[in-house]
C-alpha cells in the first residue's frame, strides 16, 4: 500500500511538472516580452531582431518550441546548423539567450550554493525557532515569553533586504567581526567559507525562525493543556524528555508541513539573500534571468523550483502519516 | 415493533506489526440482534469483546466489514444524505471516554446545543434555556454552562455527554458505559431519568455496561458478548436467573458484593 | 582622423586615489554587479564591456587614453595610422605595425583582420555592434566566415595591408573601427560560442580563468609588446573581476576599503551613498563625471495633442529639471539636460532652449487651445531611479494642468514596449549614449524619420521631418569629420526647435576607488568608467 | 423535570451573553485597549489622509527640494531624516516628499491589500485545506494536486508574468486576487495536515453522531481546534503581504507610482539605512506596531472567549 | 503500621471569574504501608483533585494549602524537580480518563518503557520486555503484539489496563488509582484487584483507591474516606463506614447502591 502510494504520488509529480512546463511556456509565449529586443539593444533593426529570433528559435510555432523543449529534456536536442551545430545531451534545458551557456550546467553549478544556503539556514531556523517557541510556551506569560514573541513579530516585519544590509553594516563594516562574504569553497578555506555563509544563513533564517517560534509556541501551549501531558509528568520523566517527546511531537506536525514547503522552495533559490551577499546561487540566477528576460533560464528555474516543491510536498505527506499514527494513508 | 435490527455485523481491524507484518483482527464477529421500540437492550461482556465497536457500527460511525443494519424497517447499512440525516435525528450516542468525546474548544452550552443546531431544530431564542434545563436534568449546575470540558470532573463530563444525547428527543440512545463514572446516588438519578424518558417518550436504549446491578435495574433484555460474539441473548430476568452460557455464569459469579453483615448492621442502626 | 572638442563642464576630474603614479605589478580588482554579456567582441556591445575588451583585444584604431577630450580622440592601434581614405571616403587602406602577435603566438596579419571583421556577419555571433554589417561592403547573402567562407570584399594585398570597401562613403570610419566589432582573430577560430568563454587575446592581458557570473581573472599576455602599443600602459600583472555583487554591498566595500578592496574599482555608487563619500579621506579617492549619455523624454509626435509643436514646447518649458536631477540622485549624480547631445560629444553647442518657465508653458498651451488641461500617459521603467524621474515629470506637468498617468513597465520588457510604435504611449523616459563621441551616432538614430521601424525603434518621438532628414543626409556626406561634428551641433538646435524630446539630464558617475589605485581617470569613451588600460596600483603587494 | 439540586454550589449570577462579556473583559485589558486604539488610529489616519494633508499643507506627492540636500545625493536637511515642525515625520530623501502624508495615504493601499489578501488566503486556505483533510479520497487528491500545481510556481516570477499580462484595471484588486491565488496553498497544506489529525478525534465522531453535516463538522468542530496555528499564520501573513505588494510594485506590476504604500516606502528606504535610518524606521515602525496590535488583540480576544467561566 | 502518606487539612482552590472556589476543603487522611484507603463520594466532589494535589499535578492556577507528607517528607511547596524524582518511582497514579491520558502519538509499549527507563535505566530491549510483562499481568491478551498498538487501537477497558500496567511498572510505594476499573467487566476487575493485593503484599504498596463501586471498596479498603462538595463527610475504617455510617450522606449513598439480587420493577 505504501509502495503503491509512493508510485502514485510520483506519477502525480510528473504530471504536475508537465503542467508547470506547459503553463510557463504558454505564459511566456503569449505574453511575448520579446527576448530578441532585449538582446538586440540599441541601434536595433527589425531585420536584426528577426535574425536573433531565428537564431533563438523564437520564430517557430508554439508547439514546435514546446515539443523541442520537452524533447530536449528527455532525449537531448541539436542547436544551430553546419559548423555551428551543437548537440545538447539529455537532460537538456537549452542554452541561455544571454550568455549562451548550457542551462543545465548553470543549474548544476549553482545548486550547491543554494543548497548550502538553504540547509544552513534551515538548521538554524529550526533550532532557534523551535527552541525559542518551546521555551516561550513553557514560560508562557513571563517576560521571556513576551520579549521573545515581540522579537519574533518584529523579525517577521523586517524585509530580508534591510536585515541583510544592516547586519552587514554592523558586523562587517562597524565591528569587523566578519569579512565581506566571499565565494570560497569549503575545501579551500573552511573558516572563510563559514564566515561567508554565516550572514546569509542568519538573514534567511530570521523570518522563518520567527514564524516557527510562534507556531511552536502556540501548538505547544495547546498540547501542554492535554491530559496526556499530565500523565507524562506523573511518570517522573525528565523535563527535556517530556517536552521533546510528548509536547513537541504534536506541535511539530504543522511545522513539518511548512518546513517541507519552505525548505523545498529555498532549494529553488533565495532570491534576495543571494543577491545581497553576492552568492552565485539559483535564486540569483532567477533574478538575473527575469531582469533579462532570459526564457530558457526562467524555464529551468521554474522547473527546478517546481520539482523541489512537489517532491517536498510528497515527503511532507509521507512524514505526516508517520508523525501521527491516527492518520492513515489514503491511496490516490 | 422492531426499531433497529443488526444482522451478521462484523468488523475486522487491520494492524501492522513491528516488521510491517499485516495482522487482521476480528473485533466483532457475526453479531445479530434487534432493539424493539421502547425497550432497553443491555450489552455486557468482557472488556475488549467488541461492545464499543458494535455500538459504533449501529450508530453508523464506523462502516462494518460485513452485515446489515436496519432502522425502522429500512436498510441503513449504506445510508447517505437524507436517509442518514433521518437516522441521525433518531439515534444518539453517549461515548465511553467522556473527555475525548467533548470538543475541548466548545463551552458546555455549545456542546449541548450542537445536536439541535446540527439538526436545525428549536428556535434560537430558547436554546440557551434548553441547555440549562438539560444540565439540570443530569444534575449539573446550569451556571457552569459557559465552562469548557476541562473544567469538569470525570463524572460531570460524562453527564454532559448524556445530556447531549438527550437534547433532541431521539428514538434510540446508545449508551456506552454512560454511568460508569457516576457515584451511586447520581447514577440512580440518571437511570431514573432514562427510565422516565422511556416511559414517557418511548425511548429505546442500547445500554453497554459492566455494572451488572445497573443492568439488572434497567435492562429488558441482555446480550452477553465475549471475544467478538454474542454468547447469550435473552430477557434480563432469564439471563440473570438462569444463565445458559459458561461465560455469563462466570461473570455473574464475579460480581463484588458488600459484606451482607455490614449491610444488616447499617439497616438496623437507621 | 577623428577627434573631439573641449570637454563639457563636470567631465573627468583627473586622477584620484593615490596621487602616486601606478607602479608595475599587483592585481587590480573590479567589483561588479553583473557579468559581461559576452567575451566575444562581435557579440558584446556596451560601455562596460568595451572598456574591458581593450585589455584583451586590439583593433586597427582605438580611443586615446587620458581624461577629458583625450579619451575621445581616435588613435592608431594595430595600424600605423588611422587609415587612408579614398577621395570619396568609401575605400580605406590600413597598414599593420610589425611585431604583432596573438596570445597563441600567431602573428596578427591582414588575413586575421579580414577574418575578424567578417565574423560580424555570422548570424549567430554577429549580435553586437551593428557597424560591421552597416558599413562593410559584402555580398548580399554573406553569412560570415563559418557559413559563407572568406569575405572577399576586404582585400589583403600583403600580410601588412588591408583595403576595406564600404557600402557608402563614411568619413568617420576610423572612429567606428575603434569599436570591438572590428577585432582581428586568427583565421578559422571562434566558431560556435568558443570565444565567449576562452577568447584569443591580442591585447596586454589574456583570460586566465572565467567563471560565469562569479569571477574573471586576466593575466599578462606575454605575446603583447609594449613598444607596439602607444595607448596601453598595462601596469598591473593581473585583473580580477568579481561579479554578481549587490550594489549596496559594493558601495559598502568600496567605502570600507578593507584588505584587497584597497586595490578595487567599482561601478558608480548609489544616491544613498553619496552623502557618505564627503569625508576628505574618501573624497580623495573619488572620481566624478559624466557618463556621456543623455536621459531624455520622447514625446510621441504621432499622438494628439503632442502632434502640436506648441504643446511639446510647453512641456519642455514646464519640466523642472532640478527635480529631475534630485530624482536621479542629486547634483553629484546628474546634471540638468538642455541640449540633446551631452557635453562629452564633439561639436556640441551648449545652449538652453527651454529654461524652466511655467508661465510660458501655460501660455503655449493656451495658444494651442488646451488651457483646460488634458492627460497624457508616460511609459516608465519599473526601477527606483526611473520611477522617481517619472514621478518628477508627473509633478512638474501637474503645474500646467497636464495630468500624467504613469504606465509602469517591468524593466525587462520596457525597451520592447517603447521600441514598438504600436505599443508605445504618449511619452517615455529613456537614455541614449553615442557609440563614440560624435553626433553621428546620436542624432541620426534618434531623429531620422526614415529609421522608424515597427519593432526595435529608437526614434521614440517618431519625428519624420523632411528638413531634418535632409540635413542628416547632408552631414553624412561630409568628408571632414570636424565640420560634420559642428554641423551636428547645429542640427541639435534645429531639432530642439521642434521639441520632439525633453532632454532631462546628463547622468554622472561617482566612482570610489580603492586607496591603492593609482592613475585612475574617467574615460569619456567608455561611459565615464575608469580607463582600465592605464590604471594600476600605487604599491603592488605581490 | 428537574432531577436534583445542584451538587455544586459555586455561587454567582447568570452569565452575560458572550459578546458583551468578552467586550467587558477586553476593556479591562490594557494590552487590548492600547492595540485597539492604535488600530483605530491607523484606520482613522487612512480615512482622514486628505485631512492630514490639508492640515500640514503637504500632499503625499508634493516635492520639497528645499528640504533635501541635492548636493549630497538628496539627504534630508536636519537630523532624524528631516523631522521638523514643517515635516512631522521627516521627508523622503531625494525629493523631499512628506513622510507623514505618505504614511497616511500609504496606509490605505497597504492595509487594504495586505488585510484583504490575508483574509482571502485564509478563507481559501482554510476552506480548501479542511475539505481536503476531511474528505481525504479524491477530493483530497484534487485539492492537493491543485495546491501542488500552484505552489510549484516560483510565485514571484509568475505574479510578475501574470500581472504584467493583465490589463491595468483596478490594481489593488488584481494584486489581492493574484497574491491570494498563489498564497492559499501554503496555509491550506497546514490546515489539511492538522485536519487529518483532528478528523479521527472522538469529539468529531460525537458531532457526527449528533447529526452534523460535513460543513458543520468541518467549520464548527474542527476549525476551532486549528485556531492556534491559524492566528500565527494569518498575523504573520500581514507583514508578508505588505512586503509582497512592495516587491511587486517595485517590479512594476503593483500599484503604480506615485501612489504611496508602506511596503514601497520600506523597500525604497533600504539603501538609505546608514545615511537616513529614519526613512526606514518610520514606516517600519508603523507596520510593526500594526502587526503587533493585530496579534495582541487577536490573542486577547481569544483569551477572553477562552476564559469561559473561569479565568 | 507506619504511615506512608499523611494528608492534613488539604484545601485546593481554583480562581474563577467569580472569585476563588475551594474544590477540596480541609481533607485529612493517612495511608499506611500495604494499606488501602478508599475514597468515595459524589461526582465532582474533589476526589480527583485530591489525588492530583498529592501528585503535585494540579492544573495551572490551582492553589493548595495544608500538608501532604510522603514518608514523613512534606510534598507541598516542593519544587517540580524534587517531585519529579518521586513521581513514577515512589508514587504513581492511574488517571480517570484513559484515552485522553495516553499520548496518541506513541505506542503503549513506548509509553510504558520510557517510564521504566526513566527510573530504572537499562536498555530499550529490557524495558520492552518489562512492558510486555506488565501488559500481560493486567490481563491484556497477546501482550507481545499489543505492545506495539497505539492507544486508539484499544478498547476502553484495555486502555484502562494499560494505564494500570504503566503505573505499576516501577512498583511504587504509593499508588493512587482514580476509578481504575470503571470500564472493566467484573471478571477482569477481580483479576486487577487480585493483582493489586499481591503487589501490596509483596512490596508493601500503599493504595489510594477512588471508585464509585462501593462493593469494591468494601472488599479491598481498610479505611474509607467519603467526600461531598469538596468536604470530607466521613472517614474511618471500612467496617465503621459501611456498618455504622455517621453521616446522612453516607447512609444515602449506601442506600442507593443498586443490587443485582434486588427485584426490579420496570
Ligand atoms: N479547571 C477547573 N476550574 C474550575 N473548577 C474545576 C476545574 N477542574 C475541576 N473543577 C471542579 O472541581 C470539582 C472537583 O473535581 P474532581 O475532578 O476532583 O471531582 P471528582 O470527585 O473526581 O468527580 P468524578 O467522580 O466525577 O470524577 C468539580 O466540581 C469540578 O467542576
Ligand atoms: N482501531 C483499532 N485497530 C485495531 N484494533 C482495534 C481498534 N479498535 C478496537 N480494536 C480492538 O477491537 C477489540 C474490541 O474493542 P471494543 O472497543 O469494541 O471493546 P469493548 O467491548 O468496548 O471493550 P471495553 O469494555 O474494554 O470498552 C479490542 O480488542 C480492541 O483492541
Ligand atoms: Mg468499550
Ligand atoms: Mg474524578
Ligand atoms: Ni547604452
Amino acid at each position: 500500500m505504501m509502495a503503491r502510494y509512493v508510485i502514485g504520488r510520483l506519477a502525480g509529480v510528473v504530471v504536475i511538472l508537465f503542467l508547470v512546463c506547459l503553463f510557463t511556456f504558454v505564459l511566456f509565449f503569449t505574453l511575448q516580452p520579446d527576448p530578441a529586443v532585449m538582446i538586440c539593444g540599441k541601434t536595433c533593426t527589425p531585420e536584426r531582431i528577426d535574425q536573433i529570433r531565428d537564431v533563438l528559435g523564437l520564430n517557430q510555432p508554439f508547439l514546435t518550441q514546446f515539443l523541442g523543449f520537452l524533447g530536449g529534456i528527455f532525449a537531448g536536442r541539436d542547436y544551430g546548423e553546419g559548423a555551428n551545430l551543437v548537440h545538447c545531451a539529455a537532460p537538456c534545458l537549452g542554452y541561455s539567450f544571454q550568455t549562451n551557456q548550457s542551462v543545465m550546467d548553470m543549474v548544476v553549478e549553482r545548486l550547491p550554493v543554494s543548497a548550502t544556503v538553504a540547509i544552513g539556514a534551515a538548521v538554524l531556523w529550526l533550532l532557534v525557532g523551535i527552541a525559542a517557541g518551546l521555551l516561550s510556551a513553557v514560560k508562557e506569560g513571563t517576560w521571556w515569553d513576551r520579549t521573545a514573541m515581540g522579537l519574533a513579530l518584529g523579525g517577521s516585519s523586517i524585509p530580508n533586504y534591510v536585515l541583510a544590509l544592516a547586519l552587514q553594516y554592523v558586523l562587517v563594516v562597524q565591528l569587523q567581526v566578519l569579512p565581506f562574504p566571499q565565494a570560497v569553497a569549503f575545501s579551500d578555506d573552511p573558516v572563510v567559507w563559514f564566515q561567508s555563509y554565516l550572514m546569509p544563513w542568519i538573514v534567511l533564517a530570521t523570518g522563518y525562525a520567527c514564524l516557527y517560534a510562534r507556531l511552536t509556541r502556540a501548538n505547544v501551549i495547546d498540547t501542554l493543556a492535554e491530559n496526556f501531558m499530565r500523565t507524562a509528568r506523573s511518570k517522573g520523566l525528565s523535563p527535556a524528555l517530556t517536552m521533546r517527546r510528548h509536547a513537541l511531537r504534536p506541535a511539530l506536525t504543522p511545522i513539518a508541513t511548512i518546513f517541507g514547503m519552505d525548505f523545498a522552495a529555498l532549494l529553488g533559490g533565495a532570491l534576495i539573500t543571494e543577491t545581497v551577499f553576492g552568492l552565485n546561487g539559483v535564486g540569483k540566477m532567477a533574478a538575473d534571468s527575469i531582469a533579462k528576460n532570459d526564457q530558457p533560464v526562467i524555464m529551468a528555474v521554474t522547473l527546478l523550483a517546481a520539482f523541489f516543491v512537489v517532491i517536498g510536498n510528497v515527503l511532507v505527506d509521507l512524514v505526516y502519516t508517520r508523525l501521527d499514527p491516527r492518520v492513515r494513508i489514503t491511496t490516490p | 415493533m422492531t426499531l433497529l435490527r443488526a444482522e451478521g455485523l462484523t468488523k475486522r481491524f487491520v494492524s501492522r506489526g513491528p516488521l510491517g507484518a499485516r495482522a487482521e483482527f476480528t473485533a466483532v464477529d457475526q453479531v445479530g440482534f434487534e432493539v424493539r421500540l421502547g425497550e432497553t437492550l443491555a450489552v455486557v461482556g468482557e472488556s475488549g469483546s467488541g461492545k464499543s465497536t458494535t455500538a459504533r457500527m449501529i450508530a453508523k460511525l464506523m462502516d462494518p466489514s460485513g452485515g446489515t443494519l436496519e432502522f425502522e424497517g429500512e436498510d441503513v447499512t449504506h445510508a447517505r444524505g437524507a436517509a442518514l440525516a433521518r437516522f441521525r435525528a433518531n439515534v444518539q450516542v453517549v461515548f465511553q471516554d467522556p473527555f475525548s468525546s467533548l470538543n475541548p474548544r466548545h463551552t458546555v452550552e455549545r456542546i449541548l446545543m450542537a445536536p439541535l443546531v446540527y439538526q436545525g431544530l428549536a428556535p434560537k431564542g430558547s436554546r440557551r434555556e434548553h441547555a440549562k434545563e438539560l444540565m439540570e436534568r443530569v444534575g449539573l449546575n446550569p451556571d457552569h454552562s459557559l465552562r469548557y470540558p476541562a473544567q469538569f470532573s470525570g463524572g460531570q463530563a460524562q453527564r454532559i455527554g448524556i445530556a447531549r444525547a438527550l437534547a433532541v428527543n431521539p428514538k434510540l440512545v446508545i449508551c456506552d458505559e454512560a454511568v460508569s463514572a457516576l457515584d451511586v446516588s447520581v447514577q440512580a438519578q440518571v437511570i431514573e431519568l432514562l427510565r422516565r424518558l422511556q416511559r414517557e417518550s418511548g425511548f429505546s436504549y442500547v445500554f453497554i455496561a459492566h455494572d451488572l446491578a445497573v443492568v439488572r435495574q434497567i435492562a429488558h433484555r441482555v446480550a452477553v458478548m465475549s471475544k467478538g460474539r454474542i454468547v447469550e441473548l435473552g430477557p434480563a430476568e432469564q439471563v440473570f436467573r438462569d444463565p445458559q452460557d459458561e461465560y455469563t455464569r462466570t461473570l455473574l459469579a464475579a460480581v463484588p458484593r458488600i459484606d451482607p453483615e455490614w449491610d444488616r448492621r447499617r439497616r438496623e442502626r437507621s | 582622423g577623428g577627434g573631439g572638442t573641449a570637454p563639457g563642464p563636470g567631465t573627468g576630474t583627473g586622477a584620484a586615489g593615490s596621487s602616486a603614479a601606478p607602479a608595475t605589478g599587483g592585481t587590480v580588482r573590479v567589483l561588479a554587479i553583473s557579468d559581461f554579456s559576452h567575451l566575444d567582441p562581435v557579440r558584446g556591445f556596451d560601455g562596460g564591456v568595451n572598456n574591458f575588451y581593450r585589455l584583451i583585444y586590439r583593433g586597427l584604431t582605438t580611443f586615446g587614453a587620458g581624461p577629458g577630450a583625450e579619451g575621445t580622440k581616435i588613435v592608431p592601434d594595430l595600424a600605423t595610422d588611422t587609415g587612408t581614405p579614398s577621395s570619396d571616403a568609401k575605400t580605406w587602406t590600413f597598414t599593420l605595425k610589425d611585431n604583432l602577435f596573438f596570445e597563441d603566438g600567431t602573428p596578427i596579419t591582414s588575413e586575421a583582420v579580414k577574418f575578424g571583421f567578417s565574423r560580424a556577419f555570422d548570424p549567430e555571433a554577429g549580435i553586437g555592434s551593428p557597424y560591421g554589417k552597416l558599413l562593410l561592403d559584402a555580398p548580399k547573402d554573406y553569412k560570415g566566415p563559418y557559413l559563407s567562407g572568406d569575405l572577399d570584399t576586404i582585400e589583403t594585398p600583403d600580410d601588412k595591408t588591408v583595403v576595406i570597401h564600404l557600402k557608402k562613403p563614411y568619413a568617420d570610419f576610423p572612429s567606428a573601427l575603434a569599436l570591438a566589432n572590428f577585432t582581428p582573430f586568427p583565421k578559422g577560430t571562434g566558431a560556435g560560442a568558443a570565444f565567449d568563454t576562452k577568447p584569443i587575446a591580442s591585447g596586454p592581458y589574456k583570460v586566465a580563468s572565467y567563471q560565469r557570473n562569479a569571477s574573471l581573472k586576466l593575466v599578462r599576455n606575454p605575446q603583447w609588446k609594449q613598444e607596439t602599443d602607444q595607448v596601453r600602459t598595462a601596469k598591473p600583472d593581473a585583473f580580477e573581476w568579481t561579479f554578481g555583487l549587490d550594489a549596496a554591498t559594493i558601495d559598502e566595500r568600496l567605502l570600507a576599503g578593507q584588505g584587497t578592496d584597497a586595490d578595487a574599482l567599482g561601478p558608480s555608487i548609489q544616491a544613498a551613498t553619496v552623502a557618505r563619500v564627503q569625508t576628505p579621506q574618501i573624497k580623495a579617492r573619488t572620481l566624478s563625471g559624466l557618463n556621456g549619455c543623455t536621459t531624455y523624454m520622447g514625446l510621441n509626435t504621432t499622438k494628439k495633442p503632442l502632434n502640436d509643436v506648441r504643446v511639446r514646447q510647453a512641456i519642455n518649458y514646464a519640466i523642472d529639471k532640478d527635480t529631475i536631477v534630485a530624482a536621479m540622485g542629486g547634483s553629484l549624480l546628474a546634471q540638468k539636460g538642455t541640449s540633446i547631445q551631452p557635453p562629452t560629444v564633439a561639436g556640441r553647442v551648449d545652449y538652453d532652449p527651454y529654461p524652466h518657465n511655467v508661465e510660458q508653458a501655460k501660455k503655449l498651451l493656451a495658444e494651442a487651445g488646451l488651457s483646460g488641461g488634458f492627460s497624457l500617459t508616460l511609459d516608465g521603467r519599473a526601477q527606483p531611479k526611473m520611477a522617481a524621474v517619472s514621478v518628477a515629470v508627473q509633478e512638474a506637468l501637474k503645474q500646467v494642468g497636464i495630468d500624467v498617468k504613469i504606465n509602469n513597465i517591468d524593466a525587462s520588457t520596457y525597451y520592447e514596449v517603447i521600441g514598438t510604435p504600436a505599443k508605445q504611449s504618449d511619452m517615455a523616459v529613456t537614455g541614449w549614449c553615442p557609440d563614440w563621441a560624435s553626433g553621428a551616432t546620436f542624432l541620426p538614430p534618434l531623429f531620422d524619420g526614415r529609421n522608424i521601424t515597427a519593432k526595435g525603434n529608437s526614434n521614440l518621438a517618431q519625428l519624420n521631418d523632411k528638413a531634418i532628414n535632409a540635413k542628416i543626409d547632408e552631414i553624412a556626406a561630409m568628408t571632414d569629420v570636424e565640420q560634420a561634428n559642428a554641423a551636428y551641433g547645429e542640427l541639435d538646435k534645429q531639432i530642439m526647435e521642434l521639441a520632439p524630446v525633453v532632454p532631462l539630464a546628463y547622468e554622472k558617475l561617482i566612482l570610489v576607488n580603492g586607496a591603492n589605485i593609482a592613475g585612475a581617470y574617467q574615460s569619456n569613451s567608455y561611459s565615464g568608467g575608469v580607463d582600465l588600460v592605464t590604471v594600476g596600483l600605487a604599491k603592488p603587494t605581490k | 423535570m428537574t432531577v436534583a439540586a445542584h451538587p455544586e454550589q459555586v455561587a454567582g449570577g447568570a452569565p452575560a451573553t458572550s459578546g458583551r462579556r468578552v467586550l467587558r473583559v477586553l476593556l479591562r485589558d490594557r494590552g487590548a485597549v492600547v492595540s485597539g486604539a492604535y488600530l483605530a488610529l491607523i484606520v482613522l489616519m487612512a480615512i482622514g489622509a486628505p485631512l492630514i494633508s490639508a492640515i500640514t499643507g503637504h500632499g503625499p506627492n508634493d516635492f520639497d527640494t528645499a528640504a533635501v540636500n541635492t548636493d549630497l545625493g538628496g539627504v534630508p536637511y536636519g537630523s532624524l531624516g528631516g523631522i521638523s515642525a514643517e515635516h512631522l515625520l521627516g521627508v523622503e530623501p531625494q525629493n523631499g516628499r512628506d513622510i507623514l502624508a505618505r504614511i497616511a495615504y500609504g496606509a490605505r493601499v497597504s492595509l487594504i491589500i495586505a488585510v484583504s489578501a490575508t483574509a482571502l488566503t485564509t478563507l481559501l486556505g482554510v476552506v480548501l485545506g479542511m475539505l481536503a483533510g476531511f474528505y481525504q479520497g479524491w477530493v483530497d487528491q484534487v485539492i492537493c494536486r491543485v495546491m501542488d500545481f500552484l505552489m510549484a510556481f516560483p510565485a514571484l516570477i509568475f505574479m510578475i508574468a501574470i500581472l504584467s499580462a493583465l490589463p491595468q484595471g483596478n490594481r489593488p484588486v488584481l494584486l489581492v486576487v493574484v497574491i491570494s491565488v498563489f498564497g492559499w496553498p501554503y496555509l491550506a497544506r497546514v490546515v489539511r495536515g492538522q485536519t487529518l489529525t483532528l478528523v479521527n478525534r472522538e469529539f468529531v465522531e460525537a458531532a457526527r453522531a449528533s447529526g452534523a453535516s460535513t460543513g458543520q463538522l468541518v467549520f464548527k468542530e474542527i476549525l476551532p481546534n486549528l485556531r492556534s496555528s491559524l492566528i500565527v499564520m494569518t498575523t504573520l501573513a500581514v507583514p508578508g503581504y505588505v512586503g509582497t505588494e512592495a516587491g511587486l510594485s517595485f517590479l512594476g506590476v503593483g500599484v503604480t507610482p506615485p501612489t504611496p504604500s508602506w511596503g514601497q516606502m520600506i523597500s525604497s528606504s533600504v539603501g538609505w539605512y546608514v545615511v537616513d535610518p529614519m526613512y526606514f524606521v518610520i514606516p517600519g515602525a508603523f507596520l510593526f506596531l500594526t502587526v503587533l496590535s493585530l496579534t495582541v488583540l487577536g490573542d486577547r480576544i481569544r483569551a477572553a472567549f477562552d476564559a469561559g467561566d473561569a479565568s | 503500621m507506619s504511615e506512608l502518606l499523611v494528608v492534613e487539612d488539604l484545601t485546593v482552590t481554583f480562581p474563577t471569574t467569580r472569585g476563588p472556589v475551594d474544590v477540596v476543603k480541609g481533607v485529612s487522611f493517612t495511608v499506611g504501608r500495604d494499606e488501602t484507603v478508599g475514597i468515595v463520594g459524589e461526582s465532582g466532589s474533589g476526589k480527583s483533585m485530591t489525588s492530583l494535589a498529592i501528585m503535585g499535578l494540579l492544573p495551572k492556577g490551582a492553589r493548595t494549602s495544608g500538608s501532604i507528607r510522603l514518608d514523613g517528607a512534606e510534598l507541598l511547596g516542593r519544587s517540580d524537580r524534587e517531585l519529579r524524582k518521586l513521581r513514577g518511582d515512589r508514587m504513581s497514579m492511574v488517571f480517570q480518563d484513559p484515552l485522553s491520558s495516553l499520548n496518541p502519538y506513541y505506542t503503549v509499549g513506548l509509553q510504558i518503557e520510557e517510564m521504566y527507563r526513566a527510573h530504572r535505566g537499562g536498555s530499550r530491549k529490557a524495558a520492552r520486555q518489562v512492558a510486555v510483562e506488565a501488559l500481560g499481568r493486567v490481563g491484556l491478551p497477546e501482550p507481545e503484539r499489543r505492545v506495539n498498538y497505539y492507544p486508539h487501537q484499544f478498547s476502553g477497558g484495555q486502555r484502562q489496563r494499560v494505564m494500570i500496567a504503566m503505573a505499576l511498572v516501577c512498583e511504587p510505594a504509593l499508588l493512587i488509582a482514580d476509578e481504575p476499573t470503571t470500564a472493566l467487566d467484573v471478571t477482569v476487575q477481580a483479576q486487577i484487584l487480585r493483582l493489586l493485593a499481591a503487589l501490596q503484599r509483596e512490596s508493601g504498596t500503599g493504595l489510594v483507591f477512588i471508585t464509585h463501586d462501593l462493593a469494591v471498596i468494601s472488599s479491598i479498603a481498610t479505611r474509607v474516606l467519603v467526600m461531598r462538595r469538596g468536604e470530607q463527610v466521613e472517614y474511618g475504617t471500612a467496617e465503621q463506614v459501611f456498618a455504622e455510617p455517621e453521616h446522612d450522606y453516607t447512609r444515602m449513598l449506601l442506600d442507593s447502591i443498586p443490587r443485582i439480587d434486588d427485584e426490579v420493577v420496570l
